[in-house]
């Protein structure tokens, strides 16, 4: 973890950034927002390996999670996550080469997009397995804990369908045994894919679980970036301060099919157009101009679009990954089992 | 007009809903969405309260299948993805296939189960997960390649007293065509001779039956006639269809799109070399994925797994000896 | 179901036993305490195959279930459940014949013991694996509705430790979705194996979790049998009457060790002491002493006593399972594969 | 005095513990009461905070421990029998088993299953899992059958970089005897002929080693000598010394205690057959359990496993080709 430069990542920008988090939350959102219509403009022009799946509406509540955040901690993103990424601090030029196949990506092309990683950023690496990341994620806190660090959290999200799994069940309750710093932020976007909430649960609010884990919980409007600050930066704060397990539920929608082979079309109408339908970005930057920060505002998207741009040129000028140069090898053993037998 | 091996699979799950009411599907967005892969399309509208959407509970949605198969239904269960499936193993492993052996009393059902590689879709996306399923008793493991079989074998699954699993290859969904729905099937768990020859044999099940195809024409150039064999079910396998091939060629290459250590490869060639040794003029041979997780990127994927070149490459290699 | 004759196997006795449900309790409760004992003692002698897991201290709590079940219901016993098993109406000699390894036993000999079930019975063998009966019993239910069937209920039980499945939260949440008339009776006796609750979960009271899951939540003491009689009846009953997934938490605890290879002696003292470490026998025989029935218990426990004798001497002269017999066959599709190769 | 092969668990695991502070323990009552086969008595008292009592959580269990093992640590995970690990088989075989291979770090962790039939337990705590997690690529599957090997294999497995399924043998826990631990170990990787013979060559792993060195001994009553391989571990699979023994013998039997569709004997005569068809005399035999769940009377059980008997019988057909 040592040699994660989240602020160097995060902004370039002034000092400011480092104090007012909305800043931060701000320029997080932006960059994902615009990496994330590149990606989607990409796909459509047959330019992405494998599939694309967009954190669209959900940018204010991952953000808030990937803000919150230091160095030390760890953060164990899902697929609607490229925000709190971003606001975490994963190089940008990572997600592109992730997308594009380059084999300079994090994960080289032997995974892609949503599932790229970097444990030495403190970035876990997902498996697709809903809910899977969770006792991971305690995992990674219980062995710092037993390597006596101090003062740290690991943050990982879930959908509101993640929650249906044993394995979200089994994590978050081992987390809860073991007291753990672990905040884990679920995104209530009413749908895993298709299926609405009253096919994936029967309780009137996913927060009424909290209770049952024996873990702290708290709502937030999803779709308020200043909201959502508040409450993760708060359930961060209560996980970092040794008061365990925390969930998070926002509610919000996803502004965009499950991924984008996806229209969408199963989302209630009514639901779009109401509250909870809200685009968190444009509520952001009417918070941002009322602070009177509308120009940074357009300064922030101008060179989220310059950094967007700039990294798909240059990631598309990188090398493939090249069958002949790879060293198919699942394991790290073979050297030190030739080192045994040769000995 | 034609028909995908898509399409068969839903028009099978169609008829079934159609000629027996104890039938019903279940899994995630199976309903008005149609599936994933919309193999399921317009079912729930035309069987309202059949086709129904689960929780994201792999474990819970076999359960209530083997429940409801103790209870007499046929339940048929769509994974999202095979590879989701290990999350929902144990109910399959040790509820549904022990049910037979502990009551006398079936368990019929369905697992539908997408498997195999399609370009950029990854470790987690691309798995062929039969030779887990095989491996333990109880279980019937169906490896459909031609739309035909995807149609009649899945009738024949949900009809089955016992619990079936059921591997659909993601990659032949939309490209495999035929003209028609099959009146006729091949007999339950018979092999296929997909093309005769009689220089060497290679078995294959799934895609790989396609690259196998697409290998023997290759080889047909350079004047060797290969016989395929499409293996249709794994387990129970149809070791008489493979002896019979290899008694006329002599030689054996088994090819499995899954990992090289243990399935269906090693388990053809176990049993060939047991019980067909002296039909071989010529080390029998095993042609599988890497041993490594499925790679994401097309380039590094079509390396991985075998294809028509690699499996040629092979053939040749037996024929060499 | 249909050949189920649970009054004939409950009740040789008055059709008071139809009436009263405290006397069908006592009867189903003694039952399973003799024969429980007779089980243990026959384990020390080394006259049992496999191990020996015991309901005692828990009858109460798991005669409840089996009681208030009706012909038609289904029942997913645990390990501890021989109270219940035996108020619902399974034979007490197939129990035996379960644990002496006869070969007339429900599973022949191919499993044994606490996995015996009885699907024409509508009790379900029960796989080791914690938590899993939960959704099985679930597809039942769901069967059974969709078949037409009225006025049925499903009923499992679960340990504490069993609640922290990733099966068994997926089962209760999938019933819920579903609204199935299922009850979920967790005996919490403090400990899995010996495993406290404190390493088990963090919630205060497991009952905390019923909200969550969006079902009705039933407390009661499982050393009280009239209380374990009323609320788990009232549970049944409204599971009956259309009101979904109950979920029944009895505090209680096991008297004695996790199986009987086991002495228990990591079981608190305190606990054991209190009120909680009450044996429901010796509460029942006073309730119905005060109600004026001490002489029936008397006969009661002797009949049971006679009964389970003469079970263990039936059963010992019955033949064993012979590998030469059997027919090595975990499918059923052997006969229809031949047909179709044949013909 | 003597050392059983669960008391070489046990201690393997204090000398770890001891040795490296980022080993610990985790799995359900393997604190304060040492587990259920007391395989980590002690342990707990002696090294406070690193002796775990787990939920009954086994995809969490296996989850927290890939999760540690990315931030450095050792864990060692306990299932408290083999057959409950397919709950936690999709953090086994998806997450620990790709890590490696998608980031390139490493994964050290030691999942321990008691594993394997003994009288009376059935089909629920009785099974050998070892092909299920030998398919996948990405694991280390061993197999010890001494208790020299218990506690040398541990150790092992305990340093090594990678993920490792550890399958101990139930039915060795207490009879299996050595005078001492031992104070070397065969290299790592290696099978080992534990009986020499020039006739054939039985090929066997954990328990089944025993049943083949007793096969062996009647066979020698009868003339034959019959060499005995451990495999000790068997992914990766140490092909070179199957076949030297091969080379000197003409005839393999490979004897697995798992069910005869695919698992390790399969994979032993496939690759035996394909890399070393000209050192065969005779046709390449398996043994295996009979393809049912595993029965919990005594008198189904011993006729469901291979024995001693069954494997000279087997040993005898080999020979008589
Ligand atoms: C165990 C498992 N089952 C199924 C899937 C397939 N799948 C991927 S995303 C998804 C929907 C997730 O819904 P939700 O958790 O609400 O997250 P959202 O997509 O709404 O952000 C499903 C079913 C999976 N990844 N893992
Ligand atoms: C999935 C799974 N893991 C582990 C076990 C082994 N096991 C059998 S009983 C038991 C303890 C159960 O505790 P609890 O659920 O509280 O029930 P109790 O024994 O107290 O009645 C354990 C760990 C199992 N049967 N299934
Ligand atoms: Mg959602
Ligand atoms: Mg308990």
């Amino acid at each position: 973890m040592a040699t994660r430069t989240m602020d160097r990542e995060v902004g370039k920008a002034s000092s400011q950034a480092e104090q007012d988090p909305m800043e931060r939350m701000s320029r997080a959102m932006l960059r994902a927002r615009v990496l994330e219509d590149k990606l989607a403009s990409l796909y459509r022009a047959g330019r992405i390996v494998g599939g694309v799946y967009l954190g669209r509406g959900q940018e204010g509540l991952s953000a808030a999670g990937g803000v919150a955040l230091r160095k030390g901690d760890v953060l164990a993103p899902l697929i609607r996550d490229m925000a709190g990424r971003l606001g975490f601090g994963e190089p940008l030029v990572d997600a592109v080469r992730a997308y594009l196949g380059s084999k300079l990506g994090p994960m080289k092309g032997r995974d892609g997009n949503i599932h790229r990683g970097d444990l030495s950023r403190g970035i876990l690496p997902m498996i697709s397995h809903l809910g899977a990341m969770v006792s991971a994620t305690a995992g990674v806190l219980l062995a710092k804990r037993m390597k006596k660090e101090k003062g740290f959290v690991g943050l990982t999200s879930a959908g509101d369908g993640a929650t249906s799994t044993g394995s979200f069940h089994e994590g978050l309750n081992v987390a809860a045994v073991e007291k753990l710093p672990l905040v884990v932020v679920v995104a209530d976007n009413g749908y895993a894919y298709s299926t609405p909430n009253d096919r994936q649960f029967a309780c009137t609010d996913l927060l009424d679980r909290a209770k049952g884990y024996g873990v702290e919980g708290h709502g937030v409007d999803g779709t308020d970036p200043e909201a959502c600050w508040e409450v993760v930066g708060r359930a961060v704060q209560r996980a970092r301060e040794g008061a365990g397990p925390q969930l998070v539920v926002g509610r919000l929608l996803r502004l965009c099919g499950h991924g984008e082979h996806d229209d969408g079309l199963y989302i209630d109408k009514k639901m779009k157009s109401s509250d909870r339908g809200r685009d968190c970005m444009e509520v952001l930057r009417d918070q941002m101009k009322s602070r009177g920060l509308g120009k940074d505002w357009d300064r922030w998207e101008k060179e989220a679009q310059e950094e967007v741009e700039g990294a798909v040129k240059k990631v598309a000028e990188e090398p493939l990954p090249d069958p002949f140069e790879e060293d198919w090898r699942a394991t790290a053993m073979v050297g030190a089992a030739e080192a045994v037998q040769k000995g | 007009m034609s028909v995908t091996y898509l399409d068969a699979i839903r028009a099978a799950q169609e008829k079934a809903l159609e000629d027996d009411p104890s039938v019903f599907i279940y899994g995630q967005d199976v309903g008005k969405f149609g599936g994933a892969f919309k193999a399921t399309k317009n079912l729930a509208e035309k069987f309202p309260g059949r086709v129904i959407d689960s929780p994201i509970s792999e474990d819970a949605m076999v359960g209530l299948a083997v429940g409801a198969a103790m209870e007499g239904m046929r339940p048929v269960v769509e994974m999202q993805f095979a590879d989701f499936s290990t999350v929902g193993l144990n109910q399959m492993l040790n509820h549904a296939a022990t049910t037979y052996w502990r009551t006398g009393r079936p368990c019929p059902m369905v697992l539908r189960l997408p498997s195999g590689g399609t370009p950029g879709s990854g470790p987690f996306h691309s798995q062929s997960m039969e030779a887990i399923y095989a491996h333990y008793p109880g279980l019937v493991v169906m490896t459909p390649a031609t739309v035909e079989d995807a149609y009649s074998m899945l009738l024949e699954a949900i009809a089955m007293p016992d619990p079936v699993v059921f591997c659909e290859h993601k990659l032949l969904y939309y490209h495999l065509k035929a003209k028609s729905l099959p009146a006729e099937a091949v007999p339950a768990f018979k092999a296929h001779v997909a093309r005769p020859g009689r220089d060497v044999t290679c078995v294959a099940y799934s895609a790989m039956v396609h690259e196998a195809l697409a290998a023997a024409d290759e080889l047909a150039g350079e004047g060797y006639e290969t016989e395929v064999v499409d293996l249709r079910t794994v387990k129970p396998l149809d070791t008489d269809t493979i002896l019979a091939s290899v008694a006329r060629t002599g030689r054996l290459l088994a090819v499995g799109e899954s990992w090289p250590w243990g399935g269906v490869s090693a388990e053809v060639v176990s049993r060939v070399a047991s019980e067909g040794f002296e039909l071989l003029d010529a080390p029998p041979r095993r042609l599988n994925a890497k041993d490594t997780p499925i790679p994401y990127h097309p380039n590094l994927w079509s390396a991985h797994r075998p294809t028509a070149v690699r499996i040629a490459e092979a053939l040749r290699e037996v024929l060499r000896y």
